[in-house]
């Protein structure tokens, strides 16, 4: 592993909700990432950059337990979660919204909701968190009974945000969530990120492409580049870092 | 590059837009997704359509290449009228896309896909294939070829004989591109170009759209969110909204539209700094 | 030998005959013309019904995997041959009819639903995800398997074909239904045990799939398992869950099938489930009341058709001669053919368009 | 020692297995008898059973198979007419013999096949027989008649309806039904409307039972009729209780009070297979003897060396063999039993009786 | 055989590696004269056990030589031996080697032509013996008594002059492929299973029709078909030794090879094509062929006549063959064998699907026979249901369900299946919960959506395009 330039020294968030311990996962015989190690503490924001095939989705992918890691391993909430497969995960607080929306097409928008409260059996909690996700996206109260498959990209990105708060997670893994957003939108996104986090207290790994905007609302860091962390930190100290904004943000 | 120069435009007049959208109409159920838009294209130029989630933008597209039939309204290619074509016919007259989500041949390699998409333009038939007559081989022979200056092109020689499924993210959008460009199109209707991308990939992704139209010849018509793309490399952008159209112009008119600002851009911070207009 | 030949027919034979002794009659009444087609819709009901039932069990397995588990006829049958054992078990006791059909009904359920289980964990599982053909050639190979399996437990015993002996009463004729006279419906006892079971299921599991949880998780499984998975849904626990139901069905079907037909042996699943298939295809595949509706239509199609030459004596009709019961099943598919070129999805599909 | 084989094509899986088994275990006990006379002469003999599920094209695969094997001197076989042709008309390019105990099609005989004889009765013998047994005996004057559409099911009922009519009994209606089928609904809608006298059902025994049961649980209680398909212990079984009543039909298998002879037969049948002989087990027993005494003839004018199958071609067609259970077969130019028998069987209450005997000659 | 003709990596092309010459020589010639001179050894008794080892044995040499790198002329040399030498004399010694080869080829032109329609484009039939039969009916009704009987002419008392038999073959395949295009204009609109089921439905509507008819003869079948008299190739047969009854069979086995060649040349040159590139195209994403500009509905209907045309051809000689056709021997438990063929072999590989075909006739045609055959003359007695020729459905079921078990992709897949299977950056399932990411079916290949239809597909679509997919 090469060695990790750190930009600023750590926050010192709460206790780590997830942490990563030499993380190894592989595509076949492709190895996506090739020694992970990160921390996630309780109450931040972390953002997770880095250029298209860097892992930043295997990332999420291992840590929700949808594939496993060939060594090392994942802890959550102090347990050691290595292999747990995912929908072992949901019914203990961690949700995902993955790359690509992945919304069940032939479901309306309410039906896909309540499969997001699959794990919650409280039947007025569901009505409730189904109602509150129409507030954050008025859209999806229009659209309540249209199948999810014919929802415009936008729309769909929506609900899939929608849907995996309906268990009111502790920890949200975000995969670009801004992606087919309109620029208006994706303001709106990235505000309802930050309410979440300040107002509930969930935990959020973000990973965006708009590193940008990423890094405004994030407390801390990483930036991957193919399978390995190259630089972690503070995440303003990173917006500033001149490789990033060269690679990542665009800067000429 | 020049020896890619293939666009068969005959030339038109310069006053007559190459593409010619009126009054198109489309509903689902109760909802009009697209709501009597009337849009022109001229020949060779850069133009955006944006406009908020859900506004009708794809819907536009499909109704443009025969996957939808409009409601109402007519959709003209060179005063060739296209309403009633099935998509592969319209290929054939001339538009060729892209999809917002990708959907290249995975088991096919990028060569094949670029070689199907010249399919179109070859005359051999079935017959030809059976009895490898001449036509046949002229087919091939210029299939492939067709498919090595286009690989070159967008920059993807190195991965020719690669399976399309396995070529990263960003590659895979511009395998699309130079799949629909081997249909010697007037005109390519670009669905999301960019997203996935980040703003270095953006600006290669820019580079390589100007050059379709400088170097191909071929008008472009792009759907995109990201509006330092936008922005910059548009000539001409138009807005839809709830299915209508909002607004339609300059990109600096567009951008100081307060109308435009409120319903999509908003405070301009997530699309930061639009960088300057093209020309 | 009953003295005159009328004492010969049961209580179905139609009223007015259409034949006088030694010559032929050429037109038919109306009264016949009516009671043949209130014995070809109950007839083609108590049909329907079964490929109904047994439809609901592909539909379900179709729903979950999008695989046509060519096993289920199989599955299906292995019902009707438990519960041929369980009758065969139960010939001398003096159980009450109802409760030997129910014990009979749950054996085949149970054998069936685990049957289709743990064909899923040995053949399906290990190759979900591989691409459609495989697991269609693997249920397939599984309903071969199956068909000489049970052959062997029938041959066994030293048969091939299977008599089935029905508790007291079952076969018995309807005739009277307060106070009217149902006679010429030639209905027995047991098809109305059918036609009801058949209904029950169908309010049971059209709850069950649209109005649970677990329906919508079967839904969500059915469509994308790995971001079932990200809901919270154990995908594997679904799907076996899945076959149990479906399997169930099928041993219902095998239940009924053996009750109504009272003969089977090992291949006569096949037939019965190529058409219960298509029934679940007509009403629009994966869809509950779909089933159901495709079901009844086949029925009744099938029936009407094998009766459809009596009406070669009407005036005009004569054509009708060569329309024999050979055709039936011709009729069956090619109105499965007419209803999907009308409408692609089934009779109560929803032709869903694909967003690009 | 040469390795001499005979073997038998007939169903010995599906539906008519029952019968089926019986010509080959029949032919088992032959060859095992014959053994020793064989050894004598130097010839190891054995007997190669084939499964023709009795469907045409797995009969005439497996007459392609015996045709391969050169040791195969003949065949007895089969169960079905519709085996029949196709498997004779294979084996016959390759002159290889075949005796059929049960196949009554009159176009397996017709074709005039050098190699194809049969030791049982012909459908146009059988079909009257059972037509005139319901006009004089049962009194009928409305048949419906129905076929399994096999070439045994329809050549039978067409001859039983040739001499119905030709007898003024009326034909309400002929149809065919597929062999595999097993519901009967609208068939049964259609016998109660139209309320004939009688039904005849040209068809085997497998799909039979299953109808009368039906038949008779709709309150259908006419006498139902038929032929030489139906000569099976399973009829009764599949018919059921309530079904197995007022059945008829003609055979041309011995039923076993018929043959005194068969005692012993039937004894060693019993012990070797664990199973009672039926008629068809006798028949299968008659045909392999047959032809292994035409073997054993071929040889003899061989030089006592194994025969071609030429040879034993016509040693079979110009034999006569006596020492049968069923009496002496000699063979017309067709291959035809010059003299045999034909039965009549009622069924009452499940019981089966003999209720008449008919003699056929032929010239 | 190459699919991707030009493409570099990274597909392995065949004949890659050492070369292999010598050991294809060895392994030719050592199992042709096993063949060859122990006939007589397992002609009988338990032995024959040793047939199909041997013959199958044998039969692979023409596999290696196919597929191992060695020098022309050793394959060439190879072929010639086998097809011209070995096959025949085996046939002139035992006549069912040749029967057994025959009907290898004749299925190997029906997999060959389902694997157009299934393989290539994607689209499953499940009703393709309909076409064997119409052209085996074809031939049948007009080469045989029948046709005296339908008309009632005493000259056609054979059926009409053998020699239009040679018409027969052209006539068959302009028949089947009408047929086709009939069957698939109202069909091919639908999708997925739907299609299979009327597929199915009407390749049973066929058989039905055939038996009712009077001109099919109903479900009694046609009888004594001729076959094309070839004078001049029965005296060569006769003075290479053949037997008079075997005449029919030397001059069908070279017919077919003739046909099976044409058959591979034209499977082949369209795989190649911009017709093959359409097929795959509209089988992986007809949204995108479309919009790329291929037209869904003729090209279906291409690869449906073109795949039904193989069918009709082979059909007139099954006839000839087997000089007996009825409707049974075209139930759609026969397309189901094709289509095992077809995806046993492998999928989309010409000499998968041979191989396919080859095995699966071989398992049902000779090894179940022998067995069956051995054992009744160890155990006469035997009780009958332990016989093995009565498990033939459950060990093919067996073979079916472990081949996919263990080799989905087929015995001789073709390269673009196994680079879509196990991808070279396909998931090892090691690297996976095998339950979850290998599930999904968004890895290792886009066809292997398992999830990929919808829940009520008329309309079939994949979920990754709905989504928006990644990969
Ligand atoms: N399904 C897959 N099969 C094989 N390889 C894969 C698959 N998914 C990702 N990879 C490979 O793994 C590596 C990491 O991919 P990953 O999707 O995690 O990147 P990412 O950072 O999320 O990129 P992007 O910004 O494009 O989403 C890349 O090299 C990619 O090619
Ligand atoms: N087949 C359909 N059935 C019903 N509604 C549809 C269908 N296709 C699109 N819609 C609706 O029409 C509207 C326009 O959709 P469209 O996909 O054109 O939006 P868009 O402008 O491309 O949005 P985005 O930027 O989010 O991709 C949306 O509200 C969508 O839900
Ligand atoms: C014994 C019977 C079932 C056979 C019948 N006689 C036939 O020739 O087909
Ligand atoms: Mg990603
Ligand atoms: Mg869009």
């Amino acid at each position: 592993m090469t060695a990790v330039r750190t930009v600023a020294p750590h926050t010192a968030g709460g206790t780590p909700v997830l942490e990563l311990q030499n993380v190894h996962s592989y595509y076949g015989q492709i190895e996506a990432l090739k020694g992970l190690n990160m921390t996630v503490n309780e109450g931040e924001i972390v953002a997770l950059i880095g250029g298209n095939g860097a892992g930043k989705t295997t990332t999420l992918r291992t840590i929700s337990g949808m594939m496993k890691p060939k060594t090392g391993s994942v802890t959550y909430l102090g347990q050691n979660v290595t292999g747990v497969p995912s929908h072992q995960l949901i019914g203990r607080g961690m949700a995902h919204v993955p790359e690509g929306r992945r919304i069940f097409p032939q479901m309306t928008v309410r039906e896909n909701l309540e499969v997001g409260a699959y794990t919650v059996n409280d039947k007025a909690a569901i009505n409730a968190r189904i109602e509150e996700g129409f507030e954050l996206f008025p859209r999806l109260r229009e659209r309540e009974s249209q199948l999810g498959g014919t929802m415009s990209g936008g729309e769909q990105q929506m609900l899939a945000i929608a849907r995996a708060l309906m268990i009111a997670p502790k920890v949200l893994l975000l995969d670009e969530p801004s992606m087919g957003l309109s620029p208006l939108f994706v303001e709106n996104i990235f505000s309802i990120i930050e309410r979440l986090n300040k107002e509930r207290g969930t935990t959020i790994l973000l990973v965006e492409q708009n590193a940008s905007m990423a890094l405004a609302i994030a407390d801390r860091a990483y930036v991957l580049q193919t399978g390995e962390i190259k630089l972690s930190g503070n995440a303003q100290d990173i917006a500033r870092d001149e490789t990033v904004r060269k690679a990542y943000l665009g800067d000429e | 590059m020049t020896q890619i120069r293939m666009t068969q435009v005959a030339p038109t007049a310069p006053s007559a837009p190459l593409l010619d959208v009126q009054h198109l109409t489309k509903s689902f159920g109760g909802l009009t997704a697209v709501n009597d838009v009337t849009f022109q294209v001229p020949e060779r130029r850069i133009i955006s359509v944006i406009g908020p989630n859900g506004a009708g933008k794809t819907t536009f597209f499909n109704l443009i290449t025969g996957i939808y039939a409009p409601d109402r309204g007519t959709v003209n290619l060179a005063g060739r009228s296209l309403v009633g074509l099935r998509p592969d016919q319209v290929v054939e007259a001339g538009i060729s896309r892209t999809f917002q989500n990708i959907r290249l041949f995975p088991s096919m390699t990028a060569e094949e896909n670029i070689m199907l998409g010249r399919g179109v333009r070859l005359r051999g038939g079935f017959w030809d294939s059976v009895l490898h007559t001449a036509r046949f081989q002229k087919d091939e022979e210029e299939a492939r070829n067709t498919a090595r200056l286009m690989l070159d092109f967008v920059g993807l020689s190195k991965w020719r004989g690669e399976l399309s499924t396995n070529l990263p993210y960003g590659d895979q959008r511009k395998l699309e591109i130079a799949r629909a460009l081997a249909t010697t199109p007037k005109l390519i209707l670009l669905d999301e170009p960019a997203a996935g991308m980040n703003p270095r990939e953006t600006e290669d992704l820019k580079a390589l759209i100007r050059a379709i139209r400088d170097e191909l010849g071929v008008t472009v018509v792009l759907i995109e969110h990201d509006m330092r793309l936008v922005m910059t490399l548009s000539e001409n952008i138009t807005v839809l909204n709830y299915g209508s159209k909002l607004a339609e112009g300059l990109p600096h008119e567009i951008r100081n539209n307060p109308e435009v600002m409120t319903a999509y851009l908003g405070s301009g911070a997530a699309a930061g700094n639009y960088g300057k207009e093209a020309r | 030998m009953p003295s005159s030949p009328a004492d010969f027919f049961g209580p179905g034979s139609a009223p007015g005959a259409a034949y006088a002794a030694g010559e032929r009659k050429e037109t038919m009444d109306i009264n016949t013309v009516l009671t043949i087609l209130a014995q070809v819709f109950v007839g083609g009901l108590s049909l329907g019904v079964l490929y109904a039932i047994i439809a609901l069990g592909y539909t379900m397995v179709y729903g979950v995997l999008q695989l046509i588990n060519f096993a289920h006829s199989e599955v299906f049958i292995t019902g009707g041959v438990v519960a041929y054992f369980v009758f065969e078990a139960l010939k001398e006791s003096p159980m009450n009819g109802l409760l030997k059909l129910l014990i009979a009904a749950l054996a085949a359920m149970a054998v069936s639903g685990g049957l289709n289980v743990l064909i899923e964990r040995l053949a399906y599982r290990p190759i979900r995800g591989a691409q459609r053909l495989v697991p269609l050639i693997t249920a397939i190979g599984v309903s071969l398997i199956l068909q000489d399996l049970l052959r062997l437990i029938v041959g066994l015993r030293g048969l091939f074909d299977l008599s089935v002996t029905l508790p007291q009463g079952f076969a018995d004729p309807i005739t009277k239904v307060g106070g009217v006279n149902i006679s010429v419906l030639n209905l027995q006892v047991k098809d109305i045990i059918l036609i009801v079971v058949a209904g029950l299921m169908l309010i049971g599991l059209n709850l069950l799939v649209n109005h649970t949880r677990l329906g919508r998780a079967i839904r969500a499984v059915a469509h994308d398992r790995q971001t079932s998975g990200l809901m919270g849904i154990d995908s594997n626990r679904i799907i076996s869950l899945t076959f149990l139901i479906g399997g169930a069905l099928g041993g219902l079907g095998g239940a009924m099938f053996a009750m109504k037909y009272q003969a089977l042996n090992a291949y006569s699943g096949m037939v019965p489930g190529i058409k219960a298939f298509t029934a679940a295809v007509l009403g629009g595949i994966g869809n509950i009341p779909g089933a159901v509706l495709g079901g009844l239509v086949l029925g009744w199609l099938e029936t009407l058709l094998g009766t459809i030459d009596l009406f070669q004596v009407v005036p005009g009709l004569g054509w009708l001669k060569y329309i024999t019961s050979d055709y039936k099943d011709l009729g069956a598919f090619l109105a499965l053919l007419l209803i999907l070129f009308f409408k692609p999805a089934g009779l109560l599909g929803k032709a869903t368009t694909e967003k690009v | 020692a040469t390795t001499v084989k005979i073997a038998t094509i007939s169903p010995l899986s599906g539906s008519s297995s029952n019968l089926g088994l019986q010509i080959k275990n029949g032919a088992q006990l032959a060859v095992n008898e014959y053994k020793a006379e064989f050894a004598k002469l130097g010839m190891n003999l054995s007997l190669v059973a084939y499964d023709d599920q009795a469907d045409p094209a797995t009969g005439t695969a497996a007459a392609r198979r015996v045709v391969a094997d050169k040791n195969v001197l003949a065949v007895v076989g089969t169960l079905n007419t519709g085996v029949a042709i196709p498997a004779s008309q294979a084996l016959s390019t390759s002159k290889v013999a075949m005796v059929s105990p049960a196949n009554t099609g009159t176009k397996v005989t017709d074709r005039g096949l050098k190699n194809m004889n049969r030791i049982c009765a012909r459908d146009d013998a059988q079909g009257p027989a059972g037509a005139d047994f319901m006009v004089s005996t049962l009194k009928v004057k409305k048949v419906y008649v129905i076929n399994d559409k096999t070439p045994y099911g329809e050549g039978l009922s067409g001859e039983a309806e040739k001499r119905l009519k030709a007898k003024g009994v009326q034909i309400v209606q002929s149809e065919g039904v597929a062999a595999e089928e097993r519901d009967f609904t609208a068939i049964i809608t259609k016998i109660q409307t139209l309320k004939p006298d009688a039904i005849y059902f040209g068809g085997l025994y497998g799909q039979i039972g299953p109808f009368a049961q039906q038949l008779r649980a709709k309150g259908v209680q006419v006498p139902l009729i038929g032929g030489d398909g139906m000569d099976s212990d399973e009829l009764a079984k599949l018919a059921g209780a309530q079904g197995a009543n007022n059945i008829y039909f003609t055979t041309v298998a011995p039923p076993l009070d018929s043959v005194p002879a068969a005692k012993t037969m039937a004894g060693n049948f019993k012990k070797a297979f664990g199973s009672d002989v039926q008629g068809y087990g006798i028949m299968g027993y008659d045909s392999a003897k047959v032809v292994l005494q035409g073997i054993l003839d071929a040889a003899k004018k061989n030089g006592n060396k194994a025969p071609s199958r030429a040879q034993v071609e016509t040693a079979i067609r110009s034999g006569t063999f006596g020492n049968l259970l069923t009496g002496t077969v000699q063979f017309d130019k067709n291959g035809d039993r010059k003299a045999g028998k034909m039965y009549v069987i009622a069924i009452k209450n499940a019981q089966r009786s003999t209720a008449g005997q008919v003699n056929v000659l032929r010239k | 055989m190459t699919i991707l003709p030009t493409s570099p990596a990274p597909f392995k092309t065949r004949g890659q590696g050492a070369d292999r010459t010598w050991p294809l020589l060895a392994y030719s010639a050592l199992t042709a004269a096993l063949l060859v001179f122990l006939r007589d050894v397992v002609a009988d008794g338990p032995l024959r056990l040793l047939q199909p080892v041997l013959f199958g044995a044998f039969l692979l040499s023409l596999l290696f030589a196919y597929q191992w790198k060695a020098a022309g002329w050793a394959k060439t040399l190879v072929y010639a031996l086998g097809i011209v030498f070995v096959l025949p004399y085996m046939g002139q010694h035992n006549t069912s080697y040749f029967d057994l080869v025959i009907q290898m080829l004749i299925f190997a032109a029906l997999a060959l032509g389902l694997n157009i329609v299934v393989g290539l484009a994607g689209l499953l039939d499940l009703g393709y013996i309909a076409f064997f039969a119409v052209g085996a009916y074809l031939w049948g009704i007009f080469g045989s008594p029948q046709f005296g009987e339908i008309t009632g002419n005493a000259a056609f008392a054979a059926g009409v002059n053998p020699a239009l038999f040679w018409l027969f073959i052209p006539l068959a395949v302009a028949a089947a492929a009408l047929v086709g295009v009939l069957i698939g204009l109202p069909v091919l609109k639908l999708k997925g299973d739907y299609l299979a089921i009327v597929t199915l439905g009407l390749g049973e509507v066929i058989r039905i029709f055939a038996n009712n008819l009077g001109v099919t003869n109903g479900p009694q079948g046609i009888d004594a078909i001729q076959s094309a008299p070839v004078p001049w190739l029965d005296n060569i047969a006769k003075s290479l030794g053949f037997s008079e009854d075997q005449y029919r069979l030397f001059f069908l086995y070279l017919l077919v090879l003739v046909v099976i060649g044409i058959v591979v040349v034209v499977n082949q040159r369209l795989d190649r094509s911009k017709i093959g590139r359409s097929w795959i195209a509209i089988r992986e994403d007809e949204v995108a062929a479309q919009a790329m500009g291929v037209p869904l509905l003729r090209t279906k209907l291409l690869a449906f006549a073109t795949g039904a045309s193989f069918a009709g051809a082979m059909g007139v000689i099954f006839a000839a063959k087997q000089a007996f056709i009825d409707p049974k021997s075209f139930d759609y438990f026969q397309s189901i064998g094709v289509l095992s063929m077809v995806i046993l072999g492998g999928m989309g590989n010409i000499a998968g699907v041979m191989v396919g075909a080859v095995v699966v006739t071989l398992l049902n045609l000779m090894v179940l026979p022998t067995i069956s055959e051995v054992m009744q003359a160890q155990f006469p007695n035997i009780n009958q249901n332990l016989d093995p020729s009565k498990y033939q459905r459950l060990i093919f079921g067996l073979v079916l369900v472990f081949m996919m078990l263990y080799r989905p992709e087929g015995l001789v897949p073709s390269e673009r299946r196994k680079a879509e299977m196990h991808g070279g950056d396909g998931p090892a399932p090691d690297s996976l919960t095998a339950d979850n990411l290998n599930e999904g079916g968004n890895i290792g290949g886009h066809l292997s959506d398992g999830s990929a239809e919808t829940l009520s597909p008329g309309q079939a679509t994949r979920d990754d395009e709905r989504t928006g997919s990644e990969k």
